[in-house]
């Protein structure tokens, strides 16, 4: 098909249309509004398979696309141009985000049924794409901004979107506000991409960075850092993630598991140039990678409410890809690999979740479940499914991806190599641990049920059609994906072009990193079946260790900030609105009230004696000769 | 004698005149003290008028005390005006207006 | 009458009796001035032979052709040139007719004729027994409060007597600064003086204010004109003549006969700087600067208000053109003397006069402070000795005069029980009451502070411009302060009309006649005219700006 | 001798203001359709101006001049170039806005004596604004330009003092707070009195200079001015040159405002109502930035660039220090005119970056901001007149109540915290880069105020619009049909001007590369061109 490209506009401007339709329709749309979305995404994967095949029909290295609309900002040099790029990563990130997008649209049109302003919902759902989209399809670093940041207002937006409690508007504007530190940093980098090369257009950048020193790339490495952390949750800018779970269910699986989160990983693997000219820059990365997916999965462990547990395998898993990408051509395919199973088995596991507490009147606590196996059967298996994928149980996607990283861990070589490929076992095991955790206190044991505030025990039943579906178009990913991507190391090879690739040379055999993998994952199981499986789950939380209890509170990094970041600010704005008040006005107000201290002063000679007057007269005569002589004398 | 005595006597007559200007309540002799002045102008021209030989300085004496004479008119018909209606010619009185 | 034909007479007093010279005298050319005081002198028997009743009208009759004949004059004399090409020493020596001295003639005549009808103005006081009554007491000599004040009221008296005595004044303002011999210079001072001591004390309520303002006015009038005297004698002593021309030959040292007395007074500097200084007082006296201005608040604030603003007008003008002409043409061989010195006058007459009108409650005495902190920028003017100098002053009195006389006939229609309601507290809410009135005002106040579009900022800027270029960037700096804190009480007053609630006990604005009227609308219109197009005016004070020697 | 449109553009609504302060007290809403029909006119007029104007030729363009004063070396010098027909343009759309905003903020009281006629007053006064505030961007002559900018401080002296909101107001800080007219009119007189000395003083301080520039250059004209100087005809001391920029750079940066000169527009802002606030922020002060970038660069080259590090010191404070503030308020309106300092710390900083992204930033960052401020301020503006207090703390919960009204609010702090997508991205982003290219280390830290941006915008949505409904809220109508019209345009433009600003920057970057050769500047060039 000659000129595809015109049809990349039509990826983004569907779902575009699909929010500017439901926000400024009004009431009219309420009836209709969730199918007009839903449709929208649909149209916009249709188009994004029908690029697809028009891709795999062209040979390997020509398979690009671009489609220049219009100079956006031009002012002297600097010259911003809304214009796309479809290669194959991209491409790959369209499919996700369109086919995972629609599936969730359609789910949550039986999940949100209930809710009066659901019109709105799915508004902000198809702002999300077409902003992610954007993100994903920016030929230029300051278009990728603009949808980088247009993510984290529908992401803010959604979060938020039950604003009359107080927890999610705070939620909402955490996750902003986090977000917006990390922009700085991705707004920096572009205005060094614009010093240095005159230019932050992909090409130009990514193929001058050879005429540039390794200092300003190792910079540039540490900002888009500091951005990535902020998308996709990475110590230290991964507090926001947990809270954000205060959105509806399908926007946590949608925007925080399967697609936005992961921008940080594209933004890496995409600025690979970039990074493999800066060694330092690729370490740090590698560090907050590992360091994230040790730090989320233990969180994950303590966590009693299933979302934030889930929330925190999301950190984890994304450290993960955030670890991979850090190793360069030898990790990038496998980043964005496990990217795409995780963003199926994730989005799986967010939609069982819902349909959870769709059944359970929106119960969140998993002590407070128990023996759901028999209710709600669909749930049950799909959201197994996703678990035996994250887990990494051999054959299904999580294995294959997450066994490649950690391969390709140990393959960074040197101690870094080991310490890495540790750390990365080490968080499998525990990703088994929690999971199974969440497996056994939700579908298994003796009911815990509870009543909820309306004093009546939840009927746990099977969720409606829109919602199952989804739920088993996810389990069937998680399960064949991997496979599929790994026969023949066919994604690999997909991505090359783009990414380029080289084996890495791990010190162990793959067989080796393998069993071992599968190691500690039955390992992280019967822990986990011994202290959950065998003796019953309070439905109060002990008190647990000392580690446990800072788990809980996300080892306290929250308090952290709080203490640090929330009061050092108020009391600086107090100390300032004083200064300003007192200080700054003060001088003058002083000084205005000094002048009519000092005429209160003068008024006074004025006393109405006319002698007095007389006397400064005759004074004022005297100085006056005296003066005129003086002069004539000095 | 030397005419630069005159203008010393002149001098001092004026200071006096001022400094009673000064020192005393009674608008009329406040009022008289500036006649005093007046006439030590006078007695300055007409020594002036001498040293330098010509009449100008004498004529000015003249007109000057023609003036005296019209302030004189003026000066007292306030001072009266004043005096009636507060019973007192003291100027310090006369301070309504003040500040 | 000029010294040099004196000493003439009596040099040939050999010759026979029957031959006196008689002196030669322009009339033409001093046409302003004898049609003022003719008219004057006209007035005093219109006082002694017209009937009471008919006595207001004739005397209001007769001011006003005078004044509006005399500024025929002047512009006839003006247009014939002897502003600028013509203009030389008439009588003798003793007058000058040149630029300044018309254009300051032209400026204090349109003043007092706008002044004149504030004086005829007969319509805000409650009439008393039937009859309509002006600003002047019923009858000046009677006590206040007593019974035959009471009979004077209920038959009707009126002072009427002060129209001649104004037209006295302003024929001793037109002499003054045309003066060209110190002795012209004394007499017109004290021409114009003395009717104004009088009229100070002509207020029909609050007597007793009116009367001490009369009383310091004349006795520190009359100690300051002592000093000039003084001044006058000593300089006539060093330089043995009391011409203009001649003392500034003396001074400069260019005399061609030099007989010994002269050489030996010429020697003593002593005399020409104490004297210099003395007559610099009695100048600074009347002009209002600081430390020579406490009389003027005092003044202001007690005398009637019509005559506060033909006063604040025209004596202002009067006395800067002398002191223009006096700096300018007897002692600028002496600039190096005098310059320092009226630099320091200048900057504490700009900041004390801003300075202590802030913290002012009533509206004539803020006025008044204000006219001191005018007069300090004027100085500033001055002090730069070049032609702009002398054209940005003259510039500045004409935009001055009227937007000042405009604004104290504003005060006279802001009435209460007791008379006119200046305490400011009074003031509050009179926006809302009568914006018209009130807009009026704050037309006024803002042309005070220097607000562009207003003749107030061309005035300041003229000056300023003049100071600049002559070097008194400093000055220019003091000055833009001062107007900065001065902007502040006139802001204040505005305040005060606008934006506060209207007291229920407040004042009334009382609708004048046509009179008062024409008054305010022409204060309105030159200060928006010398605001928005002053070229026209400036050229004229630039053609104007040569002093003839 | 073509048909003056810039002299016409001014006068039309300098008549207006005439003929709508002479509608008798009776009629009050025929003044107000006049007023609207008016301001409606000079907008088509400016639009026509704007399409005169081509971008690619002289740099003033439609020139007018007249003899005026010649005694001053003063002439009615008019011409535009592209940063003014920006200007121009955003105050002929705001005005018509403003008017249609403030539709019922003059109706008189009911103590109100019949002649007293405030809905006349309001209204003329808001034309006679616009009126002078075109012809000073018009203005090439220093002189005209100067008179302008002081006599335009009287209407607006009486529109803050005179028409202040009627909600019970709250002082910030230590300052006493209650309610009551009485108190507010005080503190409404306070804040008018504090808006006149502050821009007087400065207007006092630049007329020292304007004088000294006249014994310098000996006439006022911008172009005879910059040329003599250009060719060295005209001679500079360098300190003669750098006192007379002092002088005026004072006047403009207390118009701005810039730190620490900036303590009279919260209370401005505070005191006035929304659509005035809208008027002295959006519209009267951008003639302050406007002035730095004409008057300072183009007449005092050497001298900027010699104060340029204090001045990026100073903007750079008022970008961190006004954001910190409006953290802290707890007054909305008051928030609102921190943020604007912050946010005309980003215009002074990319005015003084002296690179060509920093000044084209500069420019549509006063569009923009103009624009975004109006939007904010005036949807808060309505708030408040629903629920009468400006406090922050009294609401809660309106977006559950007044969905739309909300809304736009939302979009209002969006586009106030810069967000991709909405026009004040553009500009800041390009200020951000100018100053980088030039002084990495302050661009850095200047962008540590999009984060703040970002966290008083959010707090203020918060802590008014979402969570629980407040009992006094619960009964807030939504945004009626004015209202909307009112919002609409602006919503419209900050949308448009986001994703295709390229019409703006077509006329505005001329203009800037005029101003880069006045400062005889070339932008940094890019280190890896820089090392071929």
């Amino acid at each position: 098909m000659d000129n595809a490209e015109n049809l990349i506009a039509l990826l983004v401007a569907a779902p575009l249309l699909g929010a500017a339709v439901l926000l400024v329709g009004g009431r009219r749309l309420d009836r209709t509004g969730h199918w007009i979305g839903t449709a929208l995404a649909a149209v916009s994967f249709v188009v994004a398979v029908v690029l697809f095949a028009d891709m795999l029909g062209r040979p390997g290295d020509d398979r690009t696309l671009y489609q220049h609309l219009f100079s956006w900002i031009p002012v002297g040099g600097f010259q911003a141009d809304i214009a796309f790029q479809l290669d194959q990563l991209s491409m790959t990130f369209v499919l996700l985000i369109t086919g995972v997008g629609s599936l969730i649209h359609l789910y949550s049109v039986g999940y949100m049924e209930h809710d009066e302003r659901r019109r709105r919902f799915f508004g902000y759902l198809n702002l999300f794409l077409a902003a992610m989209l954007l993100l994903v399809l920016a030929d230029n670093y300051l278009l990728l901004y603009v949808g980088w940041e247009g993510v984290g207002l529908a992401s803010y937006l959604l979060i938020g979107f039950w604003q009359h409690k107080p927890s999610a508007a705070t939620a909402a504007k955490k996750a902003f506000l986090v977000n917006r530190v990390g922009d700085m940093g991705l707004s920096i980098a572009i205005m060094l991409m614009f010093t240095t090369f005159g230019t932050f257009a992909f090409g130009p950048v990514l193929g001058a960075t050879g005429e540039t020193s390794e200092g300003t790339l190792t910079a540039l490495g540490l900002l888009l850092l500091l951005a990535a952390c902020g998308k996709s949750a990475q110590v230290p800018l991964q507090s926001w993630l947990g809270d954000a779970m205060e959105g509806p269910t399908p926007v946590s699986a949608l925007i925080h598991a399967a697609t936005m989160v992961t921008a940080g990983v594209y933004l890496i693997t995409r600025s690979g140039a970039i990074f493999n000219a800066a060694p330092d820059a690729q370490l740090a990365v590698v560090t907050v990678g590992a360091v994230t997916l040790l730090f989320g999965a233990i969180v994950g462990c303590a966590k009693d409410d299933i979302k934030k547990a889930l929330a925190g395998s999301t950190m984890s898993q994304i450290g993960y890809m955030i670890l991979a990408a850090g190793l360069g051509p030898i990790g990038y395919a496998f980043a964005i690999m496990h990217l795409v199973t995780h963003g199926f088995f994730k989005a799986g596991l967010f939609l069982g979740a819902g349909s959870v507490m769709h059944g359970m009147n929106d119960e969140v606590d998993m002590r407070k479940y128990g023996g759901l196996r028999k209710y709600m059967p669909i749930t049950f298996v799909t959201f197994g499914l996703g678990y035996l994928a994250i887990i990494g149980f051999p054959g299904l996607s999580g294995f294959f991806s997450k066994d490649k990283i950690i391969e390709a861990a140990f393959a960074k070589g040197g101690t870094e190599g080991w310490i890495l490929g540790g750390a990365a076992l080490l968080g499998a095991a525990i990703t088994a641990f929690y999971m199974t955790r969440v497996m056994l206190m939700t579908f298994f044991g003796e009911k815990r049920w509870q009543p909820d505030d309306k004093g009546e025990l939840p009927h746990p039943h099977e969720s409606p059609r829109t919602m199952t579906i989804p739920m088993i178009v996810l389990a069937f990913g998680s399960v064949f994906a991997g496979g599929l991507f790994s026969w023949h190391e066919s994604f690999v090879k997909w991505l090359e072009p783009v990414t380029s690739f080289e084996h890495g040379h791990s010190p162990l055999s793959a067989a080796t990193v393998t069993t071992a993998t599968v190691a500690v994952m039955v390992l992280g199981v019967a822990l986990a079946y011994l202290q959950y499986g065998r003796r019953p789950v309070p439905v109060t939380p002990p008190r647990g260790s000392l580690l446990t209890r800072a788990a809980r509170r996300d080892l306290l990094q929250d308090d952290f900030n709080h203490v640090v970041l929330v009061r050092g600010g108020e009391h600086l704005t107090r100390s300032l609105v004083y200064v300003d008040h007192s200080l700054v006005d003060g001088v003058v107000n002083g000084t205005a009230a000094s002048f009519g201290g000092l005429s209160g002063r003068l008024r006074k000679l004025q006393n109405g004696y006319a002698r007095t007057y007389a006397v400064t007269m005759f004074g004022g005569t005297a100085v006056l000769i005296a003066a005129t002589l003086l002069m004539r004398a000095v | 004698m030397n005419p630069v005595n005159y203008l010393y006597l002149a001098a001092l007559l004026f200071t006096i005149g001022a400094a009673g200007v000064l020192i005393r309540r009674n608008a009329i002799v406040v009022f008289m003290c500036i006649e005093l002045m007046l006439n030590a102008c006078n007695l300055a021209l007409v020594a002036f008028s001498r040293m330098h030989g010509n009449l100008d300085g004498q004529i000015i004496a003249f007109f000057t005390m023609v003036v005296a004479a019209a302030e004189v008119v003026v000066g007292l018909a306030i001072i009266v005006s004043l005096f009636r209606s507060r019973h007192s010619a003291s100027v310090d009185d006369a301070s309504l207006m003040k500040l | 009458m000029s010294t040099t034909a004196v000493h003439s007479l009596w040099t040939t007093a050999a010759e026979p009796l029957d031959k006196i010279p008689a002196p030669h005298i322009e009339y033409a050319q001093l046409a302003p001035t004898l049609i003022v005081v003719g008219a004057a002198i006209l007035g005093v028997l219109v006082e002694a032979f017209v009937p009471r009743k008919s006595r207001h009208y004739t005397q209001v009759f007769l001011a006003v052709v005078a004044l509006t004949a005399a500024f025929a004059a002047v512009v006839g004399l003006a247009v014939g040139g002897y502003g600028t090409t013509k203009a030389h020493i008439a009588a003798m020596g003793a007058i000058a007719v040149d630029g300044p001295a018309l254009f300051l003639q032209g400026t204090i005549l349109l003043a007092s004729l706008v002044a004149v009808f504030t004086f005829a103005e007969r319509r805000l006081d409650p009439a008393a027994h039937g009859k309509r009554v002006d600003s002047f007491a019923a009858q000046a000599a009677s006590v206040p409060g007593s019974d035959s004040e009471k009979a004077a009221v209920k038959a009707g008296f009126t002072t009427t007597e002060v129209f001649p005595l104004a037209l006295f004044a302003v024929a001793g303002m037109l002499v003054f600064p045309a003066a060209n011999d110190l002795l012209t210079l004394f007499i017109a001072l004290e021409v114009f003086s003395l009717p104004l001591y009088l009229l100070c004390a002509l207020a029909r309520r609050k007597r007793l204010m009116s009367q001490e303002a009369a009383v310091k006015y004349f006795l520190l009038g009359a100690f300051s004109s002592a000093f000039l005297l003084f001044g006058i004698a000593l300089l006539y002593g060093y330089a043995g003549s009391v011409s203009y021309a001649r003392i500034a030959d003396v001074v400069d040292g260019t005399v061609q006969t030099i007989d010994p007395a002269l050489a030996g007074t010429m020697g003593n500097d002593a005399l020409l700087l104490i004297g210099g200084a003395l007559i610099l007082t009695g100048m600074l006296f009347k002009v209002g600067a600081v430390p020579f201005h406490m009389w003027t608040p005092d003044v202001y604030q007690g005398a009637p208000t019509p005559i506060t603003g033909f006063m604040a007008a025209a004596t202002k003008v009067a006395a800067f053109g002398a002191l223009l002409r006096l700096l300018y043409v007897v002692l600028p061989g002496l600039r190096w003397d005098w310059r320092p010195v009226m630099w320091a006058i200048a900057i504490v007459t700009m900041l004390g006069g801003a300075i202590v009108a802030i913290t002012q409650t009533d509206i004539k005495r803020l006025l008044a402070y204000s006219s001191i902190a005018h007069a300090g920028f004027i100085l500033a003017g001055v002090i730069a000795v070049t032609p702009d100098g002398v054209s940005s002053v003259l510039f500045y009195l004409l935009a001055y005069s009227f937007v000042t006389i405009g604004a104290f006939a504003v005060v006279t229609l802001v009435r209460d029980a007791g008379g006119e309601a200046t305490h400011l507290s009074k003031w509050a809410g009179l926006g809302r009451r009568s914006p018209l009135v009130a807009a009026v005002f704050a037309v006024f106040l803002l042309a005070f502070a220097g607000i562009p579009l207003t003749s107030g900022f061309s005035g300041k800027f003229a000056v300023f411009r003049a100071a600049a270029e002559g070097g008194a960037g400093a000055l220019v700096v003091v000055g833009v302060i001062s107007s900065a804190i001065a902007a502040f009480f006139y802001i204040r007053v505005i305040v005060l009309m606008f934006f506060s609630e209207p007291k229920p006990e407040g004042p009334t604005v009382a609708v004048p006649s046509p009179l008062t009227t024409t008054t305010i609308a022409v204060g309105v219109a030159v200060t928006l005219v010398l605001g928005v197009a002053p070229q026209y005016f400036l050229d004229l004070a630039g053609q104007a700006s040569v002093f003839v020697r | 001798m073509s048909f003056p449109l810039l002299t016409a553009t001014a006068a039309l609504p300098a008549l207006g203001a005439i003929a709508t302060a002479a509608v008798p007290a009776g009629r009050r809403t025929a003044a107000k359709w006049l007023a609207l029909l008016v301001s409606l006119g000079t907008l088509v007029l400016a639009a026509v101006i704007a399409v005169r104007f081509e971008p690619g030729g002289d740099r003033y363009q439609l020139t007018e001049s007249h003899a005026w004063i010649a005694d001053f070396g003063v002439r009615y010098e008019l011409g535009v170039d592209g940063i003014a027909v920006a200007l121009i343009a955003l105050t002929a759309v705001l005005i018509p806005v403003i008017i249609l905003a403030g539709w019922h903020d003059a109706d008189p009281l009911e103590t109100d004596s019949q002649r007293w006629r405030p809905t006349q007053g309001f209204f003329a006064l808001i034309l006679s604004v616009e009126a002078m505030v075109i012809l000073s961007f018009e203005a090439t002559d220093v002189f005209l330009f100067y008179i302008l900018f002081e006599a335009m401080l009287i209407p607006m002296y009486f529109l803050i003092g005179g028409f202040g909101d009627r909600a019970a107001p709250a002082r910030q800080g230590a300052a006493a707070t209650g309610g009551g007219e009485e108190n507010a009119a005080a503190q409404r007189s306070y804040a008018a009195v504090k808006f006149l000395l502050y821009n007087l003083a400065g207007g006092l301080i630049m007329l020292a200079a304007v004088i000294g520039l006249y014994v310098v250059a000996g006439n006022f004209s911008l172009t005879e001015i910059a040329e003599a100087r250009a060719n060295g005809t005209l001679e500079m001391a360098t300190n003669t040159e750098r006192l007379l920029f002092l002088g005026f750079f004072f006047a403009f940066a207390v118009k701005a405002p810039l730190w620490p000169l900036h303590t009279w527009l919260p209370n401005a802002m505070g005191e006035s109502t929304a659509p005035v606030a809208v008027l002295i922020t959006a519209v009267v002060d951008k003639v302050g930035t406007f002035a730095m970038l004409r008057f300072c660069l183009g007449l005092f080259p050497e001298a900027s660039e010699w104060a340029t590090p204090v001045i990026l010191a100073l903007a750079l404070i008022s970008i961190v220090y006004g954001a910190l503030l409006a953290v802290g308020q707890r007054d909305i309106k008051r928030l609102i005119a921190y943020a604007s300092i912050s946010h005309f710390g980003f215009i002074i900083m990319g005015i003084f970056a002296m690179t060509t992204q920093g000044q084209a930033g500069a420019t549509l960052y006063m569009v923009n901001h103009g624009i975004s401020t109006a939007a904010l301020m005036l949807v808060a503006g309505f708030l408040i007149s629903r629920r009468g207090s400006r406090l922050i703390a009294d609401y809660g919960g309106v977006q559950k109540v007044a969905p739309i009204l909300a809304g736009t609010f939302l979009i209002g702090g969006l586009a106030t915290l810069s967000l991709p997508g909405l026009a004040p991205f553009v500009s800041e982003f390009l200020v951000l880069v100018g100053t980088f290219a030039r002084y990495p280390v302050v661009g850095v830290i200047a962008t540590l105020g999009i984060v703040l941006a970002a966290l008083y915008t959010l707090v203020l949505y918060q802590r008014t619009m979402t969570g629980p409904v407040k009992e006094e809220v619960r009964t807030l109508p939504d945004l009626r049909l004015r209202e909307l019209v009112v919002v609409t345009p602006l919503i419209a433009l900050l949308i448009f001007l986001g994703v295709y600003p390229k019409p703006l920057t077509d006329i505005v970057n001329p203009a800037v590369e005029h101003t880069m050769s006045d400062v005889q500047k070339k932008d940094p060039q890019p280190e890896v061109e820089a090392a071929k």
